[in-house]
């Protein structure tokens, strides 16, 4: 690998490859591991569905409590910049869709360049918000450890390497891209292995929570 | 022991060629053709996208750029039943028909017209006299005195420089060379307008497929799409190009070519005698006023011509596996099923196995394997494929233009139609049917055009590209008339990728070496046809004859498995 | 031979009848060629003055002579003024009047004469698996390389397949194919790569020998950066379409006839470095991307390797749905694994549950 | 002799994990948004009181015998054990500064049910020997004596004939099949007695046929809050051999907000079966009466009133729009906390802290949000539904010299209710 | 009659919208910016337009913008050279072409007049040389003086 377009189709082939498989492999581990666990029945005379109140809950928790919002605004904001970013190039980026098309078997339409763009700035920013706003709030301080911060790192050099990408920022291409293409491959093999998880989980983790306090009649 | 001449390398041909022949005192016995290089893009193509294809095969040769493209996309459209809309049907033939004439210009001023004119000898050249005979062939423009003399001065600055070139080493002055000074300052003049032609009229390929060489393909049409109101597709200004290059074409064919052949060929009479060879001829058949499909609307037939019988000509199937066979007896390849045995290209296989002798050597050992080429037959037969085997095939077809045309020609020369049956009738087939096509464009051009006035602007079928509406399994066959001849590449397709692929290209059956029986190949049969040398140091004669092929080595080497790297690690080893 | 009668390319240009006008003409043209700045015409029309012809050999090896075809396309300058006016092409299979014994005398003799001032030019890669694979008059093509390269000033590989093995060496590489750089390391070796190289990039190359004699500055690949500095994708007119967000999703449809980005349809344009967007093809008719194809990426090493040429070039090499099948299928053998132990260890613990009673609340330590 | 170990504790921690669980700690990214909906955060600043951390030692359980990373960090000695030191140390934050409010559960933005894994880690917390010691105490009582507080059926035997004596109302006692049979917590027969006598006057004019039950009258369970499921279900087993010998048809939950929880929600599950009988809170039963029209009021209260949700009843129980309906029976000057109904602030006192002693510190210190809340309102009183929540208030109140009346709902009704007699 | 001329097309004009590839403005900017520079500092500029990426239409688009304006030379060496300049004082046009009529340089110079209209000092030395051994040597017909 001395030359940057076999490091470009190494990382195109061979390693994504590898890396995809262990995603994959890891993911359906870890959702087995999840579920294997079971749920306790319940025999209590139920106040409400589970079903309605479950799938509110995982809807209505991408929006925050205003009251969580009003004492904490940085983290939210921060929170949903650079989600919002993040999800706005992985997914409406038209390369990426290709990708996804060509996965999947299906696609949809993207958003122009520019647009984008802007979006990956916007998920910059708000990624460095959030490791400034862990660094320096005392809950998020004492909360985190080193998994935390690496999980931001493997989130913010996709980022961070699209953005040099696609700028031509890094010279040559095949090693922009490559770098670009790595970090995804990092982020790909370490997903299931790390917080990075709960892109999934938390959807269980909201239908769950919705669902109990929906037996109970509370939309929660 | 007989003296035995070896050119290595032929030059002034595309790839590497070798040959070798056993003298009998003068008078040439036996002729050994030898392709020594070998890449392997047969077994690079397995298991690749069968729309990629293409653009390997399509390396194949840089010479006739685009034959292989051509005849790889027609086997994947063969093999997926793809029809490809009218348009991109008539932008194919134009680009088939620049690419034959801009190919038979180059290899008759570039590669073959300095074993007939003696570079050297035009500096004696009168520029008036030679005004004076251009003048008498053709009202080509360029003819005056002036122009003649600057092109002498040219030369003799260049040869006063002491720096040679390309032309140092010739056999200048070689008794062979029969030309008075004035034809060849005439014909060198002609070299250097034909470089300056051929940059143009290559710029047909280049609206079409972007580039030359090499220009882009696709399966299911053509990539570049028609749009009269769009800048970036083919409108009005690409149009007039394109008609100005077939107008260029036409009149450097009529005006130039045509008549240089002529003249050329008249001091040259004794070279209707010899070189002929095999006698069989081959024609897979092309540029299709329909479809591929539909075989009668081929401007040249398919079919094939034994024993110089012209009152006969055998059907042709490419798809059958008992008419068309390769055989390895003389190659460097194996078989699993053995050496002796003869393969359809649809189960064909390109075991690398080099037996030669280890480099460097001075001899071949030509009893046993001599070649990277394979031997292709057709019912066991050795054919030669190429112009002269279409103009015979439209001759024995009672294609009237053919008939006009070659008589027209051989009137001129006064020699009768055996006279084809040579090294030079190869060479004067090559510009009778250049003729025919530079015609045959404008009607193309005419008919693309018309069609586009009437509304038809498709120029690729959407309908087999997505891999996911493909058969698990399917073969099929692609086949054009390239310039050198019958070309064809076979193609199975398994699971969305290639899982075998052969291509048997003009110079294979030309230039292939003997078979298990002894049968020689094209080359050998024309050596072996009264060649007397008159200089074995010198071998112009034979140049003559190989070059009235215009061999394309690349194209005729097949290439492996890595089953045969092993085996020739062994014998590196040895 | 080296005498007076080799002259300067001045006074070939002066002795036909160029005047000092034409010479600045021509000065223009070849800064223009060589991707100069215009502000360089001076400079160069001082060197250009003394330049001598340079003897060229030109080597063809594992090759489809679409590279020499390409040099017979060049028209600034054209193959004419060039074996004319600016080298002497002293040896090349596809141009050269003699065969044999001949051409191969002709070689010797231009490498004697010129020993240490002579250029080479490689089309075609090298194979290495066997040296039968590839020989000329008997000699491997390795063997030709290294006695050539031993006496040139400089090796210029001309190709993909001569800078980078090409497709001679695209997987699985049957004949184990390497480039010129692969071999000759003790001299500079300029890669002009492409499939084939433009003209215009070969002929720069070797009219910046025979200007400044010297090579030009190289990128990473050993590429004239002149000419392989930028991508495809920065220069080409298409760009803003890609910006926008305007692509053409088939060949033909409405993106395809207004000129829209071929991106979706494969283009490799991002990954690729070469001139063809500003150059173009054929004294600047079209190229590639003009014509609607997307670009092979063919100047960049391995690029029959680098996934489908009608793939997205965000779509990686492999067969990424057959890789995922088989992952979800792997997945799931071992998730039933870990689903199994876990539940096991579950059970486990409620079987050794002892029950909680008001006896044993505090714990004695 | 004590049989609480570490292994023990472990196994109990194991036991408690289940999908849920799991899901929640594969979703938390440590964003520590919960700590913002903790009063024991918001009022301290100490970050160590982020709901999610008091976890530690159940996900530290979860990781590394559920998960193959966890597994593997263990097998490699990159782990960090759960051990007795840990343990003593988290008895602070599992306990002390934690309500089971619930309401990080509601704030969470992957949603973690922290309330529900925190009354799960109790149940570690007590095999493993590391409950808070007045806590133990509570529910040895109330295992041994039937009452946390001690009190046994002779103080409501006296009570009620107290309140016969005084208002000439029956307190039905042990009468076979009736329809509803009420339980109460200890704290009302003690401090609240007019609770007692309020029911009897409502039902009375209702004609609700009920009584009182000799044998499972305390509806608190120290269970729940201690967290050991095998003491709860003790306790619960006692309430429903009570409702079956006298074949009610509902038992009524008092307003005591964890006596609901266990009786309503967890008590089936406790038993492992079904109840033959419905459980309905009291709220919800005089919202009925209300709704159906057998009970009305009259001279509502022009007084500035608010209430105080008791977070086991509206958050946690889904009783939050029967209280107001009931608020607008009695007084025609309700209004609501700036944070109510699912999203009030918690007392500070339940989930059993206000049974430790040793957190009356931290609970007087966090108090300060609910005192807060109330002032905002400028409301003359309070109003709520739980006696403990009631309890800890006027202590509260009292700790920061607030002067402002309580009173139970069910008192208030009572007290506006228009008798036919 | 060429078949080419029956097409039934209209070609729109160059401000036609599908000629603009957006690839003009950029270099109009460039060139007045190289035109304040020849202002102020009298520096001239030139611009190599094979360097430039044009699409289809783009050069068109450019020099029909750029128009003709006073003053335009043809130039005999070594092939035709056009020189013009465009509507824009100051702003020349340079096309080189070779002795085949193949464009071997197009550029736009940004200057008072291109260099290569001046006549070359080597090239006056020589007619100076030239002309006086005219005017020295005596004409064998008398023809001259």
């Amino acid at each position: 690998m001395n030359d940057s377009m076999d490091f470009l189709l190494w990382t195109r082939g061979t390693a994504f490859d590898v890396a995809i498989a262990i995603f994959i492999i890891g993911l359906i581990i870890r959702l087995f591991e999840i579920v294997s666990l079971g749920r306790e029945r319940t025999l209590a005379e139920p106040k409400g569905s589970e079903f309605l109140p479950g799938v509110k809950t995982i809807l209505t928790r991408t929006l925050p409590d205003g009251g969580t919002f009003k004492r904490q605004p940085l983290t939210v904001i921060a929170g949903y910049v650079f989600h919002v970013g993040l999800l706005i190039t992985l997914l409406l980026f038209i390369p990426h869709i290709e990708l996804f098309r060509e996965t999947f078997g299906f696609g949809w339409p993207g958003l122009p360049n520019p647009i984008v763009d802007a979006a990956a700035v916007l998920g910059v920013v708000g990624l460095l918000a959030a490791l400034w706003n862990r660094l320096t709030n005392p809950v998020m301080k004492m909360l985190s450890g080193g998994e935390d911060y690496l999980v931001w790192v493997l989130t913010f050099l996709p980022l961070l390497t699209g953005y040099l990408a696609y700028h031509r920022m890094i010279n040559p291409y095949p090693l922009a891209m490559g770098l670009h293409l790595l970090s995804i491959e990092l982020l790909l093999i370490l997903f299931p292995f790390t917080k990075l998880m709960h892109t999934f989980t938390l959807f269980l983790a909201r239908w769950y929570n919705g669902a109990m306090s929906g037996r109970r009649g509370v939309q929660s | 022991m007989s003296e035995r001449i070896v050119i290595d390398p032929i030059t002034r041909i595309e790839g590497h060629l070798r040959i070798e022949a056993r003298m009998d005192g003068n008078r040439i016995g036996q002729a050994y053709s030898s392709g020594t290089m070998v890449r392997g893009i047969e077994t690079i193509l397995k298991g690749r996208d069968p729309r990629d294809a293409w653009a390997y095969a399509q390396r194949i040769c840089g010479v006739c750029t685009l034959v292989h493209g051509i005849a790889s996309i027609r086997a994947v459209e063969d093999a997926l039943d793809y029809e490809i809309p009218k348009n991109a049907q008539l932008i194919r033939n134009l680009m088939i028909g620049a690419q034959y004439i801009h190919d038979h210009v180059m290899h008759f001023y570039h590669l073959h017209a300095l074993d007939w004119v003696d570079v050297v000898s035009a500096l004696n050249a009168d520029p008036k006299a030679t005004s004076e005979l251009a003048e008498s062939l053709s009202g080509w423009p360029q003819s005056s005195p002036g122009y003649f003399s600057d092109t002498k001065k040219k030369l003799a600055n260049f040869v006063e420089s002491g720096q040679l070139g390309i032309f140092s080493n010739g056999y200048w002055g070689h008794v062979q060379y029969k030309l008075p000074p004035e034809a060849n300052l005439m014909a060198v003049a002609h070299y250097l307008e034909a470089l300056a032609w051929q940059r143009d009229v290559v710029k047909l390929h280049t609206i079409f497929g972007g580039k030359n060489p090499h220009p882009n393909f696709l399966v299911g049409g053509v990539a570049c799409p028609i749009d009269l109101n769009s800048d970036s597709a083919i409108n009005a200004k690409r149009l007039s190009q394109v008609q100005e290059v077939i107008t260029k074409m036409r009149q450097f064919v009529d005006q130039v070519y045509l008549p240089d052949t002529l003249a050329i060929a008249s001091f040259y009479k004794d070279w209707f005698k010899r070189g002929e060879g095999l006698g069989n001829f081959l024609c897979y058949g092309d540029l299709p006023s329909t479809s591929m499909s539909d075989p009668s609307g081929f401007l040249f037939p398919a079919g094939v011509i034994l024993d110089r019988d012209l009152s006969r000509v055998h059907e042709i199937d490419v798809h059958d596996k008992a008419q068309i066979q390769e055989y390895v007896a003389h190659s460097w390849y194996a078989y699993d099923a053995g050496k002796e045995s003869g393969l359809h290209p649809y189960v064909g296989e390109t075991n690398l196995e080099y037996t030669g002798p280890e480099p460097p050597f001075e001899h071949l050992v030509v009893e046993d394997p001599y070649s990277w080429i394979k031997s292709p037959r057709w019912r066991e037969k050795a054919m030669e494929v190429g112009p002269l085997a279409r103009v015979l095939m439209l001759y024995a077809k009672g294609h009237e233009p053919t008939r006009e045309l070659a008589g027209a020609v051989l009137k001129q020369l006064e020699l009768p139609i055996d006279a084809l049956f040579s090294t030079l009738g190869r060479t004067a087939a090559r510009t009778l049917e250049s003729k025919l096509l530079a015609d045959s464009m404008q009607g193309w051009y005419d008919d693309l055009v018309s069609n586009i006035k009437g509304g038809d602007t498709r120029t690729f079928n959407e309908r087999s590209w997505e891999p996911s509406t493909w058969p698990n399994r399917c073969q099929g066959a692609g086949f054009t008339e390239a310039p050198r001849g019958a070309l064809g590449h076979w193609i199975v397709i398994e699971d969305k990728k290639i899982a075998n692929y052969q291509a048997i290209v003009p110079s294979t059956w030309n230039a292939g070496p003997r078979d298990a029986s002894g049968q020689p190949g094209a080359y050998e049969a024309a050596l072996q046809d009264e060649h007397t040398l008159a200089d074995t140091a010198q071998p112009l004669e034979i140049l003559r004859t190989i070059h009235s092929f215009d061999p394309c080595i690349a194209c005729a080497v097949h290439l492996s498995d890595e089953a045969g790297d092993e085996l020739v690690t062994i014998q590196v080893t040895q | 031979m080296v005498d007076k009668k080799i002259k300067t390319l001045g006074d070939a240009l002066r002795r036909n009848g160029v005047s000092r006008r034409g010479f600045l003409k021509f000065c223009t043209a070849t800064a223009s060629m060589m991707a100069l700045p215009p502000a360089m015409v001076p400079a160069l029309a001082a060197s250009l003055d003394k330049a001598r012809r340079p003897s060229v050999i030109w080597l063809s090896f594992q090759e489809c002579t679409g590279c020499t075809e390409s040099l017979t396309r060049s028209h600034s300058p054209t193959l004419e003024n060039l074996i004319f006016d600016h080298i002497s092409l002293d040896y090349h299979h596809t141009l050269q009047a003699a065969s044999g014994h001949a051409a191969e005398a002709a070689r010797e003799e231009a490498m004697r004469a010129n020993e240490g001032n002579y250029l080479v030019v490689v089309d075609g890669a090298i194979p290495l698996g066997n040296p039968g694979y590839s020989t000329i008059a008997g000699f491997s093509n390795l063997q030709i390389l290294e006695e050539t390269a031993a006496g040139a000033a400089a090796v210029i590989a001309v190709g993909s397949c001569a800078a980078f093995g090409g497709l001679p060496k695209a997987d699985p590489n049957p004949t184990g194919a390497v480039s010129v750089r692969d071999i000759v390391t003790d001299k500079p070796v300029v890669n002009v790569s492409g499939c084939p190289p433009i003209p215009v990039v070969i002929t720069g190359v070797l009219a910046h020998f025979l200007t400044f004699g010297t090579l030009p500055e190289l990128d990473e690949y050993g590429r004239p950066k002149a000419f392989f500095g930028t991508s495809i994708h920065d220069r080409c007119y298409r760009r803003p379409f890609y910006d926008k967000g305007l692509f053409a999703n088939t060949f033909d449809d409405e993106g395809a006839r207004k000129g829209w980005c071929l991106y979706k349809l494969g283009c490799k344009g991002p990954m690729t470095y070469n001139a063809c967007a500003t150059v173009k093809w054929n004294e600047g008719t079209s190229w590639p991307v003009e014509s609607g194809h997307g670009c092979l990426g063919c100047s960049q090493p391995d690029f029959w390797d680098a996934g489908g040429f009608y793939n997205a070039l965000s779509i990686p090499v492999g067969d990424i749905s057959r890789t995922t099948s088989y992952a979800a299928a792997a997945g799931l053998g071992v998730a039933a694994v870990a689903a199994g132990i876990n539940h096991k260890t579950k059970v486990a613990a409620r079987k050794r549950h002892d029950r909680v009673t008001i006896d044993d609340l505090e714990k004695i330590s | 002799m004590t049989k609480a170990t570490l292994e023990r504790g472990l196994n109990a921690f194991r036991e408690q994990v289940d999908a849920p669980v799991a899901a929640f700690f594969s979703s938390c990214v440590n964003c520590g948004m919960c700590a913002e909906a903790c009063l024991f955060y918001t009022e301290t600043g100490d970050p160590k009181y982020t709901p999610i951390h008091k976890l530690e030692p159940l996900r530290r359980v979860w990781e590394q015998d559920y998960t193959l990373v966890g597994k593997l960090k263990k097998l490699l000695g990159l782990a960090r054990p759960v051990t007795d030191e840990l343990l003593r140390e988290w008895q602070e934050l599992l306990y002390d500064s934690c309500t089971m409010c619930g309401r990080c559960s509601l704030v969470c933005p992957v949603g973690n049910d922290i309330s529900y894994m925190v009354r799960k880690a109790r149940e570690g917390m007590v095999a493993s020997g590391n409950s808070p010691v007045d806590v133990q105490g509570a529910a040895q009582r109330a295992v041994t004596i039937g009452s946390p507080m001690g009190v046994r059926f002779k103080a409501l035997s006296s009570q009620i004939k107290h309140i016969e004596a005084n208002s000439g109302l029956k307190i039905p006692l042990d009468v076979a099949g009736a329809d509803y049979m009420p339980l109460l917590s200890s704290m009302e027969i003690i401090n609240f007695p007019e609770y007692i006598e309020s029911l009897a006057r409502i039902f009375r004019q209702a004609g609700i046929s009920w009584t009182l039950c000799s044998d499972a009258f305390e509806a608190t369970n120290t269970g729940i809050q201690i967290g050991s499921s095998d003491i709860a279900r003790e306790l619960v087993q006692r309430i429903v051999d009570g409702a079956e010998r006298l074949k009610v048809k509902f038992v009524i939950s008092p307003e005591c907000g964890h006596a609901y929880t266990s009786i309503r929600w967890e008590g089936p599950d406790l038993i492992g079966r079904p109840f033959p009988f419905k459980v309905i809170h009291i709220l919800e039963l005089l919202d009925e009466l209300r709704a159906s029209g057998r009970i009305k009021t009259a001279n509502l209260s022009s007084e500035r009133m608010t209430f105080h949700d008791p977070c086991s009843i509206a958050r946690k129980g889904g009783v939050i729009d029967s209280p107001r309906k009931l608020m607008e029976m009695v007084s025609s000057n309700f209004v609501e906390m700036q944070d109510h109904g699912k999203w009030n602030w918690c007392c500070g006192g339940g989930g059993g802290v206000s049974a430790i002693g040793d957190a009356e510190a931290l609970r007087f210190k966090v108090f300060k949000r609910k005192k807060e809340q109330i002032e905002q309102t400028g409301a003359s009183k309070l109003v709520t539904a739980c006696a403990n929540c009631r309890l800890v208030i006027e202590e509260g109140l009292e700790e920061y010299n607030v002067e402002l009346p309580l009173e139970g709902l069910t008192e208030l009704v009572a007290h506006h209710l228009v008798e036919d007699a | 009659m060429d078949a080419r001329d029956t097409i039934p097309i209209l070609i729109e004009t160059s401000a036609a919208t599908d000629g603009c590839f957006q690839n003009t403005r950029p270099l109009l900017h460039e060139i007045a910016h190289a035109l304040r520079r020849l202002q102020l500092e009298g520096v001239a500029t030139t611009l190599d337009l094979s360097a430039i990426p044009f699409g289809p239409g783009d050069e068109r688009q450019l020099i029909d913008f750029l128009g003709k304006g006073e003053v335009s030379a043809k130039l005999e060496a070594m092939g035709e050279s056009l020189i013009w300049e465009s509507r824009y004082a100051g702003v020349w046009i340079v096309e080189h072409r070779s002795t085949s009529s193949e464009r071997l340089a197009f550029q736009l110079e940004i200057t008072k007049l291109p260099a290569i209209l001046a006549s070359q000092p080597e090239d006056i030395a020589e007619s100076l040389l030239m002309l006086r051994e005219a005017l020295e040597s005596p004409q064998a017909d008398g023809t001259l003086v």
